[in-house]
């Protein structure tokens, strides 16, 4: 049993992190309708100048220079790239962002060579004990975070003007600009906002247990994806509960491998998807998605 | 490239023309000429590039192909697929275990049903259109981003398959990939003096590439052009509509969906029949990104775009290694400047941005524009 | 067309050396396969990286048979196809590769490598799938081999005592699933029992592995993974309180981890196995290595990288010396040349016998343990040796 | 009419287009609330009445968009409830929609022809073939669509994409795709609406045209008071998804109710 | 003194003339009508005043002035800042957001504060009842009339100064037509400059203090609404028949149409 509770809570704290990354996602996506391939190499950047500040000039203010840094790498992706595409396909947009990315990985990866980056993080390899299961702090840490955070959104777009606007930009921008609403600022806004959050999500992602940053941590970022679209690409409960789910699935399917061997082993990676696909089959647009419309 | 031209006009809705005054204007036009050239090279190169050269081209053509199929998908139909490398690998592991024979490999007991190559191609490539049609309930009701993302757990679950169900694929090692033969003769490696020169597998394999890429070019082109591909293009703008007039909505999103998993099933076998073994690791999530961006880079929608884009994203990297000694800014691996994997991924990168930024269209519509109006 | 002159086998220079693909009367040619942007960019690097020293050193003291060495490198990134067109452009040009990273891409050329190419190859990979062909030569012990000789380590240690469960986390695919048939053979002989936890490279975060370990009660980790599942095991493992120790294999570890926050966990109570030296070792031939390469890439650190990738180039050089001395510098005369090399590389720690393609060229392993103080971060804990089911075990 | 040409008669026989007791609710919101009435063969049978009252709704439930929560619709013997959209267009039923449906990037042409989808056969494999059936049928039906497109005075834009036309245009492009459809029944939601009254005039003409040469039932529903005088044989009002009245044009015009909750004080 | 000038200006979409040396004036104030039949440019004009033109891949030369202000080279946002606001034709509403975020969206580019917006909210809900009833459906779920009213009222929540209304009365019932005009009216009469595109020529006659007539991108008639109104030519071509010759017109118009034949398949 409290194998199952560690698992369940070691689900439930790495689920957090994946929440953040699907916020990430969400908040783009709300704001422009497209899916942002390119997150993985914003979590780069932002983890990249924090690891490469914090021997320097601390680990708080790293951090928030890694912060402001995505943020800026987001803006800039949003005013070089995504602002010029004249065409209004969000597919075709996606699938820049695949290019975008490549763009920035490559260039990341080259700066960082072969090197595992540590972030120099306050909290080490702490952890708590309560009760015989343990946790690490980090990941505490990450739960706090991310569930202000989403708070934090989850009453932004409800309760200010900003949420309105990127919605408004998102479904018709010829007709948001007739609104007063200035399309550039929402848009460079959000991309903004998603690399400052890639840039929190990149600390989490890479401090104690895993062992820190490389080229291969974007590759987690993939893990947010089922979360991001099981909760519905535009809501963002849907990406705090899609996190933990993906979480949950994952680190269950994960230590209970041995009873699952029947699956074929290592079936952990597998698992977050084909809950995903189950979700999808029942509900198309996601556990909290808005649904298509369907009148004409 | 040249075949998937060939009839430009063909479906156009003028009045019939005669067949002479039609040769005749077609024969005024510089293009025609071009295109005559560019066939005649493809039909030459094996006469003179050696087998480096000529693997690249296989791998594009193959490539090509499953280009085709995913441009009809996600080009035509507007339905996001990352999970294009997973129809690739049931191609290509389906032809080796039809086409394989049991046996024991590296500890892996190998099961295969021993066909006949040729109709364990053709079989492959059933085999992956009906791996499309399995998943067409999703593919049915899903869309866009979420179709998209659905699709990537193909890939998972196509790698997890890949690695453990070892009796059939062999797991992490694959499979050795049994020569194609068509009425007996084989496209193995085993010499056949043609004209003086050598024909290995490369060789061989290179006409029944251009010869499957002709074909399924031209079957794409009659599709889009025609009834269904009109259909295709309105679930894609306006769902509803579509319906209403009398387009059965599910039943088409299933159907390309199986299509294209089609095209990827003949891809996967003709890259299987070029690398001559599969391995796991090639069919994945990366895999899928680069077809997606070869119909980006190309052109949405049409057979041109992802001819052109396929033969693009995947000679660029190989035309960089080739040539890193004598390019500027890229040198040798090790040497501490920039590596030629890097710069063609950097290159890579920036084509797909640059196309959809400044050629709305893709490359075709760059070359369209310099040559005729369509 | 050019493509129609037959390719003419072994011409004779006028020293009487037989020479063909790849040998010209001034150079030798030898491909690489390396990995330099992909997963294994680290490795890559280093490996190739000696091997160019390695190089330079050779032609610097006059050659090989009154030749220079040249060594073609291809960066394939970990991609399928880039490897295989890298291979199928160097094949004809080259007389062997002195560097093949990525055991599933050499899997993929092996019958073109054995049935028409026959050039020697020497991958960086230590699958016992690859053993057995005449010209793919793994240099040291299989990953199979090197797990046993890890777990006879803890048994010789008292850390496991028969009856015992041990866990093994593995990387799903060639290098992971070899290690575990190790690690069930000498759970067999040593009456222990093997908890398996397979994972992905992309995993990098250990926890549910080790609350699923912990659970069955497991008294030893084998970790058959990268450095950050290494790291990210030993690290959770430290800090729940879950004191096992946790042995690796030598693809489980990398200096750069001794600067994270893992470091002194993997400090405490971590070991990994290989099959030469470590670069940091006091030993002469380390030493050496060391400062040379230290001296030529001044920005980059020393890893085990450094001395596979020399290691492998000079066996190369042996074999190549070993040809000229009998006059056949063709494939033919590098690969019977390369069975006649039975004391190879003591420099090194330990002598590999290349006389048998079906055997590995060595059943020892030196065991060593993460010292952030060395350079390269390894430290010798046990000198090579053979534990007695490793010289038992057969291969596949 | 003078330039009709009498040709094979329709395979299928006009029929009635009954609507019984049709009920369609939302969350909260009852669109329609038992609505009957019957389109009789041949006919133009208008319905009209306040923003929201249900009309589109209607429309919905006759092509099958929108599943009715309660009622039936028969087309003929033939039960259209709860058939999917293009079961329901097989069988002869078009429409055109009040917020226009038309891909912006297609032109007028490609937009005509998929009105053209039910009449035609060629699938996947004959297309993709090009077989001689698909290329014989190609060439058949692009000529009748061009014949339609001259009907409506569309001719000159066919190369077009439609999204360049301007709105009224783009209304048009509409009509002639339901058209294209060879419909029994034609659903036209505001189909004069964005037009001068000059255009109105040549639109309704156009539909009267229709109705004259093709002997279709049509259903209209329009704000345009002066055009469903002219063009209705039959009306129906709906307020607030309730039938408020019916009968002809002139009768409902002089209804009370209608003239309160609809028309208001005339001018 | 007028508040907006046009001079000058022509507009072309890639090789397409659509405006062609349109010069117009909105005095302050007043309505001012401009009618015209498919494809005049009604809308494009509406679009250059907007400075929405972008969005549309088209260009234009000539200069359009706000209170002496020119609005060439400003962002469709300062536009809006300016007191310039724009009901596009179709309405355009936010389908998948709520009625009452659209409307909120539309109070997004106004000056003046929550105080401002929240008085033109009660001001829209009073026009617009239906609108209050449904401020928590989704917009695109509204009848087309319905979202012609959200589309109304969403302009208005930005409390323009100079309000471009095109094709306001686009599918609304009479009844609503006339509600809307009277809208308009008051609107005015509160300060409110407006610029009127309408099929509705009657309405818009009505309405208007000045009109323009547009064909084929140029400015064929101006003047005094009222004796445009009386004019032959605008009675035939905009304000439709009466009813007298409706029937003697109606045929003629359908003379004209060649009958469609039957399709035998
Ligand atoms: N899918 C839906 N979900 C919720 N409400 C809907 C839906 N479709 C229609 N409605 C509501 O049903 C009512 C009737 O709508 P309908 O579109 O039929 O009106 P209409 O008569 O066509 O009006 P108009 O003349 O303005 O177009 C409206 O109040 C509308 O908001
Ligand atoms: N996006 C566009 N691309 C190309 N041409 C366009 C575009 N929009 C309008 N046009 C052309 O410009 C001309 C004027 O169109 P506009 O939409 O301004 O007319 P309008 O007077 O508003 O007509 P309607 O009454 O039908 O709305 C038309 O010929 C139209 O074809
Ligand atoms: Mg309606
Ligand atoms: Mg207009």
């Amino acid at each position: 049993m409290t194998t199952f509770i560690e698992l369940l809570l070691g689900g439930l704290s790495i689920g957090s992190v994946y929440a953040l990354i699907a916020l990430g996602f969400v908040v783009i996506f709300k704001a422009t309708e497209v899916v942002n391939f390119a997150h993985a190499s914003l979590l780069l950047a932002g983890g990249y100048v924090t690891a490469v500040l914090h021997d320097d000039i601390g680990f708080w203010p790293a951090l928030a220079v890694g912060i402001a840094g995505a943020a800026v790498v987001g803006a800039a992706i949003e005013f070089l790239v995504m602002r010029r595409y004249r065409g209004s396909d969000h597919s075709v947009l996606a699938i820049v962002t695949i290019g975008v990315d490549i763009l920035l990985t490559t260039e990341l990866t080259r700066r960082m060579g072969t090197d595992v980056l540590a972030l120099g993080d306050p909290w080490g390899n702490g952890v708590v004990t309560i009760g015989g299961v343990t946790l690490a702090e980090t990941r505490i840490a990450a739960f706090l975070a991310a569930g202000l955070l989403i708070t934090a959104f989850l009453l932004a777009f409800r309760f200010t003007s900003w949420g309105v606007s990127m919605r408004a930009a998102a479904e018709n921008p010829q007709t948001a600009a007739l609104m007063g609403i200035k399309l550039g600022r929402v848009s460079l806004a959000a991309w903004a906002v998603a690399g400052a959050l890639a840039a929190v999500a990149a600390l989490f992602l890479t401090v104690f247990p895993t062992p820190g940053l490389e080229r291969a941590t974007s590759l987690a970022a993939l893990k947010a994806f089922p979360a991001a679209i099981l909760g519905g690409l535009d809501s963002t409960t849907g990406a705090l509960a899609g996190g933990l789910i993906v979480g949950v699935t994952e680190s269950l399917a994960t230590g209970y491998q041995s009873d699952l061997s029947f699956l074929g082993r290592g079936i952990g990676d597998l698992a977050p998807y084909l809950v995903m696909v189950l979700v999808l089959l029942l509900r198309p647009a996601g556990l909290f998605g808005t649904k298509e419309l369907a009148r004409v | 490239m040249s075949e998937t031209t060939t009839t430009e006009t063909a479906a156009a809705p003028r009045p019939a023309t005669p067949g002479g005054t039609a040769l005749a204007g077609r024969l005024r036009q510089p293009r025609t000429y071009l295109w005559a050239v560019g066939s005649v090279l493809l039909l030459a190169f094996p006469f003179y590039l050696d087998r480096f050269w000529l693997q690249a081209g296989l791998f594009a053509m193959a490539a090509a192909i499953g280009a085709i199929g995913l441009n009809l998908l996600t080009g035509a139909t507007g339905q996001l697929s990352m999970g294009h490398a997973f129809f690739l690998a049931v191609g290509a592991y389906g032809y080796c275990v039809l086409a394989g024979e049991s046996s024991t490999e590296n500890g892996h007991e190998l099961s295969g049903l021993g066909l006949p190559s040729w109709l364990a191609a053709v079989l492959a490539v059933l085999l992956a259109g009906a791996a499309g049609g399995l998943f067409s309930p999703i593919a049915s009701r899903l869309r866009g981003a979420y179709l998209g993302i659905a699709t990537l757990a193909l890939i998972f679950i196509g790698q997890h398959v890949l690695f453990n169900a070892g009796s059939l694929t062999g797991g992490f090692n694959g499979r050795a990939v049994p020569p194609l033969s068509l009425f007996g003769f084989g496209f193995d490696d085993t010499e056949v003096l043609v004209a003086g020169v050598p024909f290995q597998s490369s060789e061989k394999l290179w006409y029944a590439a251009l010869l499957a890429l002709l074909l399924s070019g031209l079957f794409a082109r009659g599709v889009l052009r025609g009834r269904p591909g009109r259909a295709l293009n309105a679930i894609r703008d306006h769902r509803i509509a579509a319906g209403v007039m009398g387009v059965p909505v599910a039943r088409y999103r299933a159907g390309v969906f199986v299509l294209s998993s089609m095209y990827a099933g003949l891809a996967g076998v003709l890259l299987a029949l070029v690398f001559q073994r599969t391995v796991p690791e090639y069919f994945g999530m990366v895999l899928s990104l680069e077809y997606l961006a070869m119909i980006v880079i190309g052109g949405l929608g049409t057979v041109a775009g992802a001819v052109v884009g396929a033969a693009f994203v995947s000679l660029l990297p190989q035309l960089l290694t080739h040539y890193s000694d004598s390019l500027p800014l890229v040198s040798d691996p090790g040497t501490g400047g920039l590596a030629p994997g890097e710069a063609s991924r950097y290159l890579y990168g920036a084509a797909v941005v640059a196309a959809v930024l400044f050629l709305p269209g893709g490359l075709t519509r760059l070359m369209k524009n310099s040559g005729e109006k369509k | 067309s050019e493509k129609a002159k037959s390719s003419d086998e072994g011409t004779q220079d006028k020293a009487g050396v037989k020479t063909g693909q790849g040998v010209t009367d001034k150079v030798i040619s030898l491909g690489a396969l390396t990995d330099m942007t992909g997963v294994y960019a680290s490795l890559g690097k280093s490996v190739t990286q000696a091997q160019q020293l390695w190089v330079k050193q050779t032609n610097a003291a006059g050659g090989i048979c009154d030749r220079k060495v040249e060594l073609t490198v291809r960066d394939h990134g970990y991609d399928p196809q880039k490897a295989i067109a890298g291979y199928t452009e160097l094949a004809p040009k080259v007389l062997g590769f002195a560097q093949f990273i990525g055991s599933p891409f050499v899997a993929a050329v092996e019958d073109r490598i054995d049935g028409q190419d026959k050039a020697l190859v020497l991958p960086q990979a230590w699958s016992a799938n690859l053993v057995g062909s005449k010209y793919i030569r793994v240099i040291g012990a299989t990953y199979d081999v090197e797990t046993i000789n890890l777990i006879d380590y803890l048994l010789a240690e008292k850390r496991i005592a028969k009856g015992d469960k041990i866990g093994h986390v593995y990387f799903e695919g060639d290098y992971g699933e070899n290690a575990l048939a190790g690690s069930k053979y000498a759970a067999k002989e040593a009456g222990l029992t093997v908890v398996e936890q397979k994972i992905k490279p992309t995993d990098n975060d250990m926890t549910a592995q080790v609350a699923a370990l912990k659970q069955a009660g497991v008294k030893a980790v084998i970790v058959s993974a990268g450095p950050r599942q290494a790291a990210s095991l030993v690290g959770v493992a430290a800090a729940t309180g879950f004191k096992v120790p946790v042995v690796g294999n030598n693809s489980a570890f990398a200096p750069q981890l001794l600067k994270t926050q893992a470091g002194p966990a993997l400090a405490a109570d971590y070991y990994v196995a290989a099959s030469t030296l470590p670069i940091g070792d006091p030993g002469a031939g380390p030493a050496k290595l060391a400062k040379e390469y230290g001296a030529e890439y001044p920005k980059d650190g020393l890893d085990n990288g450094v001395i596979a990738g020399y290691n492998a180039a000079s066996l190369f050089g042996e074999a190549l010396k070993k040809a000229c001395a009998s006059k056949d510098l063709t494939r033919e005369g590098i690969d019977k040349a390369l069975l006649t090399i039975t004391d190879f590389g003591s420099d090194f720690g330990m002598p590999h016998d290349f006389s048998d393609p079906a055997a590995p060229s060595t059943r020892e392993s030196v065991i060593m343990k993460p010292d952030a103080k060395t350079p390269g971060g390894l430290k010798v804990v046990r000198p090579a040796e053979a534990a007695a089911a490793a010289k038992s075990y057969t291969l596949k | 009419m003078s330039a009709v040409q009498e040709t094979a008669p329709v395979t299928t026989a006009p029929a009635a287009l009954a609507v019984r007791d049709v009920t369609v609710r939302f969350a909260g919101l009852t669109a329609l609330d038992g609505v009957s009435f019957t389109v009789e063969p041949g006919s133009v049978h208008a319905v009209i009445g306040p923003n929201g009252a249900g009309k589109s709704t209607t429309f919905n439930v006759l092509s099958g968009v929108y599943r009715a929560t309660s009622g039936s619709v028969h087309l003929g013997t033939t039960e259209l409830t709860g058939l999917a959209p293009h079961k329901i267009a097989q069988l002869g039923v078009a429409r055109t929609f009040q917020n226009l449906a038309l891909p912006p990037h297609a032109t007028v042409t490609d937009s005509l022809l998929l009105g053209r989808h039910r009449l035609t056969r060629a699938g996947f494999v004959a297309s993709g073939l090009r077989l001689p059936s698909a290329a014989r049928e190609a060439r058949r039906h692009r000529e009748r669509v061009r014949e339609i497109a001259e009907f409506i005075g569309l001719e000159r834009e066919l190369d077009r994409p439609a999204g360049a036309l301007p709105y009224g245009q783009q209304k048009l492009v509409e009509l002639g795709r339901a058209l294209c459809m060879e419909p029994q029944v034609l659903l036209l939601d505001e189909p004069v609406a964005g037009m001068t009254a000059d255009e109105r005039r040549r639109t309704a003409a156009v539909v009267a045209g229709v109705r004259d040469s093709l002997g279709i039932s049509i259903v209209l529903v329009e704000h345009d008071m002066g055009v469903v005088m002219r063009l209705a044989d039959a009306v129906t009002v709906l307020d607030f998804g309730r039938r408020i009245s019916g009968g002809t044009p002139a009768e409902v015009q002089n209804d009370p109710a209608v003239v309160q909750a609809y028309l208001g004080a005339q001018e | 003194m007028a508040t907006l000038e046009i001079r000058a200006l022509s507009v072309g979409y890639g090789p397409v003339r659509s405006l062609r040396d349109v010069s117009l004036d909105v005095p302050a104030g007043a309505i001012t009508a401009v009618l015209g039949g498919n494809g005049a440019g009604k809308t494009t004009l509406l679009r250059a005043i907007s400075r929405t033109l972008g969005f549309h891949r088209g260009t234009g030369t000539g200069t359009v002035r706000f209170d002496g202000r020119p609005l060439d080279g400003l962002r469709p946002a300062q536009v809006v800042a300016a007191g310039v606001v724009q009901v596009p034709e179709g309405r355009q509403v936010f389908a998948r957001m709520t009625v009452a975020d659209n409307l909120r969206a539309g109070a997004l580019g106004a000056r003046g504060g929550r105080k401002a917006s929240a008085g033109a909210l009660t001001r829209v809900h009073e026009l617009f009842p239906v609108l209050a009833q449904r401020a928590h459906q989704r917009a695109g779920l509204l009848s087309g009339g319905e979202q012609q009213m959200l589309a109304m009222g969403r302009a208005l929540m930005a409390r323009p100064r100079l309000l471009l209304l095109d094709e306001p009365s686009l599918g609304l019932a009479p009844l609503m037509a006339q509600r809307i005009a009277e809208t308009v009216q008051e609107i005015n009469a509160s300060g409110t400059s407006v610029l009127l595109v309408e099929q509705n020529a009657a309405i818009a006659l009505r309405l208007a203090s000045t009109a323009y007539v547009l064909e084929v991108g140029e400015v064929t008639l101006e003047g005094p609404a009222d004796e445009l109104a009386a004019s032959d030519e605008v009675r035939r071509r905009y304000l439709g028949v009466v009813d007298e010759t409706a029937a003697e017109d109606a045929d003629r118009a359908a003379g004209s149409v060649r009958g469609l034949s039957r399709w035998s398949a």
